[in-house]
């Protein structure tokens, strides 16, 4: 099974998920911004870090290089695409995933051991957990706090489409806790904290956030 | 137009403004006598600025001469690139190499702290890519004024957020460092920064321009009016040819990581398919300090054509230009058949690249502006033939009444409750409360290699997946102890991050030292920082770790009150296996709790006399490298096979902050038993300095072994107790929840700094 | 050389923490009187050449999809008379 | 309620990474013709009561201090007319 992973100019967590394909069992496929070509993987990873330095909004700029073209197209149709902090951010810019992140309420970078709850597991990133099961994965961001209008809010979380939501408190002040999302068909997830960090105790809390990887290769298998 | 060769030699008795550009009459002199003609005002700047007390190290050279001159034979077989050159490199092994170096950034961080502290993160990282290596990680030693002052309100949370927002947009973990607080740093914050790299040993660079014909090939941001505020003299007052605007330079800059990732990733592109001959990072000084280094460490010389230099202000004079401080900008030597490859990497990662020059054989470094020759010298009179002074220095007048005020009259708790709310007190004072306020700002885990972070002893990155191989670095100071005594407190500096390595199962290999004092002009400081040089060779020579690079930084003082007097020491170690680290924290109930080494009373210039009693004076500890040499062969010993669960040295705060910081890391307490520390005086026992201690946790079968070994290493061991339970109890004497520790040790800094 | 300033604020339902940061440290410094603050971004473009209906409609399509957000923002676009 | 609108630019001189990666965007997104970008922060003031000269210069104080550092950065102070 291929994962591509997407590097883009400031793309910092590329490397470490394209790390986690593979300690998951998968073929990493190293995509290139600039190439329109998504040569023929199975699904997808956004990865974290600081596109272009992410110094207008995050994401903005990121979400028209050329290999999101090809991308949006192959989500639309049902391709899995997960994307992880700044991966997150540039699907809701590119509109594949409603809301949008902002600056967190206490306007610093925060990087820390987060506690999370499974909401949703019948995403093709989370079906390897069990509904309601508590993980640890790192947090880092500075713009991570989840916002969206109430009707979008409330559609979400009726749609079952709060995938993983902040408990032990709210880091960033996520609306509604909320630590991320997926589409309607559930195929695309964003979410902020950082499962390819998760993967291994030697460097990682822990090897909760495996299950994101391991989850996609067996739908993938079982397709 | 700027002022061409010929113009020079026609009007030798034009005046020039070389006093407004810090030099001093006997070395334009020299300048003058070097040219055989009076200097261009190109060549002026040039020369002004690179034989600056920053740039030449003309006060510092003499005494720091003693770091690659006396360094043992052992020391020296593993360090692959010495001092001189932008950073050191030394063999871990398996055909890896490391390099690592910290400098400072201390007066722009005053002045702009975020983008001071920033574009410090950028010149450390710039300076690591030189040698050819992947930087991997980043480290910020930080020093402020008292933690209550409104200055430090302004400084503190700024420094931080720039070191974060500089290092995380480059995606550099960043694995420890230091906040430390004391009056004698207001107005004159210390703002270290550290960054380690590896590579392969074939692919260790050097800032060398060789080879006639070769291109030099200047790579990053665009060239702007960035630190050049002294050199506008030049344009507004002397050689100007008619009214010139007034020269609006400024003196901060704003770093650009975006620029910086993208010049990460085009270097490591560019080492990897071999493209270059030579590479060097644009800093201080800026292109006259790359094209004069290149050429003087070249065998040849070079041509510049600076008008090909891109820049982002046009206005911008060729003086300027030379001068300029920009960041984000790089050098490179480039035979011409790699030129095309060289430039295609460039392109791909939309990095602007223009050869600027190229490497001839004149033996001279000429500059042309549009055609005319503006600059002509030999290189080496530039970048390493600057002015050298032996400063005078005395030990300062005050010196022995310091010393002599010991804290031994200070009053002392002594009953199981004033020792309960010392300890409660200590735990909470800003220096030795939980960072994190400070470092959940920093990420950690960016690059999936990072084995131990902060609050860990020691950060330990992974260089080798295959192999396990890791480097661990810790870095420690104490201007209070530099004060007392400086020649003992950079032995102390260093001795303790020997220990915090050592105590990470890592073998200390190598140190690097940022040297931050007040005026050299001032004897008394100058006194210190001979010391504090000798000191620290001494003490190098004597655990086989060589310096293999750093910084000075002078001039930190307000006035004449200097700073306290601040070498920091960072000391790089290997770990054969990062599987096997050792963390902080108690990890289980039920394991033994030891003490290694020997706990006397030493509590001057300690944090207790510090935060109890506003008090300074008297000697430090005794500085034992003996005992911390046979800990870090203990520790050695006890990496490849033992049973240890937990170590952490003891150090600032002493064993009552050790244990604190051991319970609290997993939320495992502890029982423990002072009675056979410091001949069973409680106080001494928890808050005495001494060096060369750590704690350890075994499980219970494990003792004898251990035990053993340390008899073996003549290291001194105390059985304390056994971990287990929500409490840290004293027996007999106190006991604390860790719910009241944590929530004493963890408020202090969100509640100054929000 | 024209210049075009386009201004970007956060929508008035969304939260602003960096508005409120500032709003809540202007009376500790002792500025009083002040209801609220909002803080967004200020983009000043430097347009060759005149700057036509036809170019202003443009610089309105990058506003909406490049300098802001319409999820989160809002934005006003608006050529700056020279002084 | 007036409103005081504070605008903080980085001086010219001073390199602007933020514009800088917008200048650079833009071309690519087909929007032409646009020699230059810097970003900077718009506050919006929400003032109580009338806006005196006083007022104003106490605004302008805190301008200087708290929303720019004059090292790196310029400010202008207005009040903006109700719409
Ligand atoms: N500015 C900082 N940046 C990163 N890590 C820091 C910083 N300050 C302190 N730390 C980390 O916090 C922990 C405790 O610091 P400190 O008490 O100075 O350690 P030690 O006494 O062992 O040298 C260490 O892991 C250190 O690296
Ligand atoms: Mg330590």
């Amino acid at each position: 099974m291929k994962i591509g992973v997407v590097t883009f100019p400031g793309s910092l967590d590329d490397g470490d998920a394209a790390r986690a394909v593979r300690v998951a069992g998968g073929e990493a496929v190293r995509l290139w911004h600039a190439d329109a070509d998504l040569h023929a993987v199975d699904a997808v990873v956004l990865p974290g870090g600081f596109s272009y330095g992410d110094y207008l909004r995050c994401g903005a700029i990121a979400r028209f290089a050329p290999v999101m073209e090809p991308l949006v197209e192959a989500a639309t149709g049902g391709l899995p695409v997960l994307g992880i902090c700044n991966g997150f951010q540039v699907l809701c810019e590119s509109h594949l995933l409603p809301g949008a992140l902002i600056r967190n309420d206490h306007r610093k970078f925060v990087c820390r051991d987060q506690a999370l709850r499974v909401e949703s597991t019948t995403t093709a990133w989370t079906s390897a957990y069990a509904e309601g099961q508590q993980i640890v994965v790192p947090l880092k961001n500075g713009e991570g706090g989840f916002v969206a209008d109430d009707k979008t809010l409330d559609m979400l979380e009726g749609e079952g489409r709060v995938v993983v939501r902040y408990v032990g408190g709210n880091p960033n002040g996520s609306y509604r806790d909320i630590a991320g999302i997926a589409n309607a068909a559930g195929n695309v997830v964003g979410l902020m904290p950082h499962p390819e960090h998760a993967v291994d105790d030697l460097t990682g809390p822990g090897t909760d956030g495996l299950g994101f990887f391991t989850s996609v290769l067996t739908g993938l298998v079982g397709v | 137009m700027s002022e061409t060769v010929k113009q020079a030699e026609a009007t030798p008795e034009v005046d020039q403004p070389y006093r407004e550009l810090g030099l001093k009459d006997d070395e334009y002199q020299r300048i003058r006598e070097i040219l055989g003609r009076r200097p261009t005002s190109a060549e002026l700047a040039m020369y002004s600025v690179m034989w600056s007390e920053h740039c030449s190290y003309k006060s510092s050279k003499v005494h720091l001469r003693q770091f690659s001159e006396r360094q043992s034979e052992g020391a020296s077989s593993s360090l692959l690139v010495g001092i001189g050159e932008n950073a050191g490199v030394v063999d871990i092994g398996h055909g890896w190499a490391v390099t690592f170096k910290v400098e400072s950034h201390n007066h722009p961080s005053y002045v702009e702290p975020y983008q001071g502290a920033a574009t410090g993160v950028g010149g450390i990282v710039r300076d690591i890519m030189s040698m050819g290596a992947r930087p991997v990680a980043v480290m910020d030693p930080l020093r402020f004024g008292p933690a209550d002052a409104a200055d430090t309100r302004r400084v503190l949370p700024g420094v931080v957020a720039g070191i974060g927002g500089y290092g995380n947009c480059l995606g550099l973990p960043n694995i420890g460092g230091e906040v430390v607080f004391d009056p004698s740093y207001a107005g004159n914050p210390l703002v270290n920064a550290l960054c380690v790299g590896v590579m392969r040993h074939e692919d260790i660079k050097l800032a060398h321009a060789s080879g006639a014909g070769n291109l030099v090939v200047l790579f990053g941001a665009a060239t702007g009016g960035d630190g050049i505020g002294g050199v506008s003299v030049l344009a507004s007052e002397t050689f100007s040819d008619g009214p010139t605007a007034p020269s609006r330079r400024p003196s901060v800059q704003v770093g650009d990581p975006f620029m910086e990732k993208v010049l990460i990733e085009c270097c490591l592109e560019v080492f990897a398919a071999d493209l270059v001959v030579g590479i060097q990072d644009l800093g201080g000084a800026g292109l006259s300090c790359a094209t004069s280094e290149l050429a003087s460490n070249g065998d040849g010389g070079m041509t510049v054509w600076l008008d090909r230099v891109p820049l982002r202000d046009s206005s911008l004079r060729p003086e300027e230009i030379l001068m300029s401080e920009s960041q984000e900008r790089m050098c490179a030597v480039v035979e011409p058949a790699m030129l095309e490859d060289f430039l295609a990497i460039c392109a791909r990662w939309d990095v602007l690249a223009t050869v600027i020059g190229e490497v001839d054989g004149s033996g001279r470094l000429t500059v042309q502006w549009h055609g005319e020759t503006i600059v002509d010298v030999p290189p080496r009179t530039v970048a390493h033939e600057g002015p050298v002074y032996e400063r005078p220095f005395a030990r300062p007048a005050w010196q022995d009444a310091l010393q002599a005020d010991v804290p031994d009259g200070l009053p002392r708790p002594s009953t199981a409750d004033e020792l309960r709310t010392t300890l409660l007190r200590m735990v909470a004072a800003p220096n030795l409360a939980s960072k994190s306020w400070v470092t959940d700002q920093y990420d950690r885990y960016v690059l999936g290699n990072t084995v131990l972070a902060q609050p860990e002893d020691a950060g330990v990155v992974r260089v080798d997946e295959d192999t396990h191989l890791g480097v661990a670095l810790a870095t420690d100071g104490n201007g209070r102890f530099a004060k007392l005594d400086p020649y003992a407190g950079a032995q102390l500096a260093l001795s303790e991050a020997y220990r915090n390595v050592a105590v990470s199962w890592a073998r200390p290999l190598a140190v690097t030292d940022c040297l931050n004092f007040g005026s050299p002009e001032d004897p008394d400081v100058m006194w210190q920082f001979a010391e504090a040089t000798r000191g620290l060779a001494d003490a190098c020579l004597e655990l086989g770790v060589p310096v293999t690079g750093g910084n000075v930084s002078f001039y930190n003082q307000t006035g004449e009150v200097a700073i306290n007097p601040t070498p920091v020491v960072g000391v790089l170690g290997v770990v054969e296996d990062v599987r096997r680290r050792v963390p902080m924290g108690f990890a289980a109930e039920g394991d033994v709790v030891l003490l290694l080494g020997t706990t006397r009373d030493e509590l001057a210039g300690s944090e207790w006399a510090h935060q109890e009693h506003g008090h300074l004076g008297g000697l430090p500890p005794r500085v034992d490298l003996a005992a911390e040499r046979a800990l870090g062969r203990l520790t050695a010993d006890l990496a490849d096979a033992s049973a240890v669960k937990a170590a952490h040295d003891v150090s600032d705060g002493g064993l009552a902050q050790a244990l604190v910081e051991m319970v609290l890391r997993r939320g495992v307490g502890a029982t423990v038993d002072l009675f056979g520390v410091a001949d069973g005086d409680a106080f001494v026992a928890l808050f005495s300095e001494s060096v060369a201690r750590a704690v350890v946790a075994v499980p219970a079968d494990g003792v004898d072994d251990l035990l053993a070994r340390a008899s073996s290493y003549a290291v001194p061991v105390t059985r304390l107790g056994t971990t287990g339970g929500d409490t840290l109890t004293v027996a007999g004497t106190f006991a604390v929840t860790l719910g009241e520790l944590r929530a004493a040790h963890e408020a202090t800094l969100p509640a100054l700094f929000g | 050389m024209a210049r075009v300033v386009v201004d970007v604020m956060l929508k008035p339902e969304i939260l602003d923490p960096q508005g409120k940061a500032v709003a809540q440290a202007l009376p500790r410094l002792g500025y009083d009187g002040i209801a609220g603050v909002r803080q967004g971004k200020r983009f000043e473009l430097e347009i060759e050449g005149e700057v036509t209906e036809e170019r202003l409609a443009q610089i309105r399509g990058a506003a909406e999809t490049l300098l802001s957000n319409p999820v989160i923002e809002d934005f006003t676009v608006r050529v700056e008379e020279p002084t």
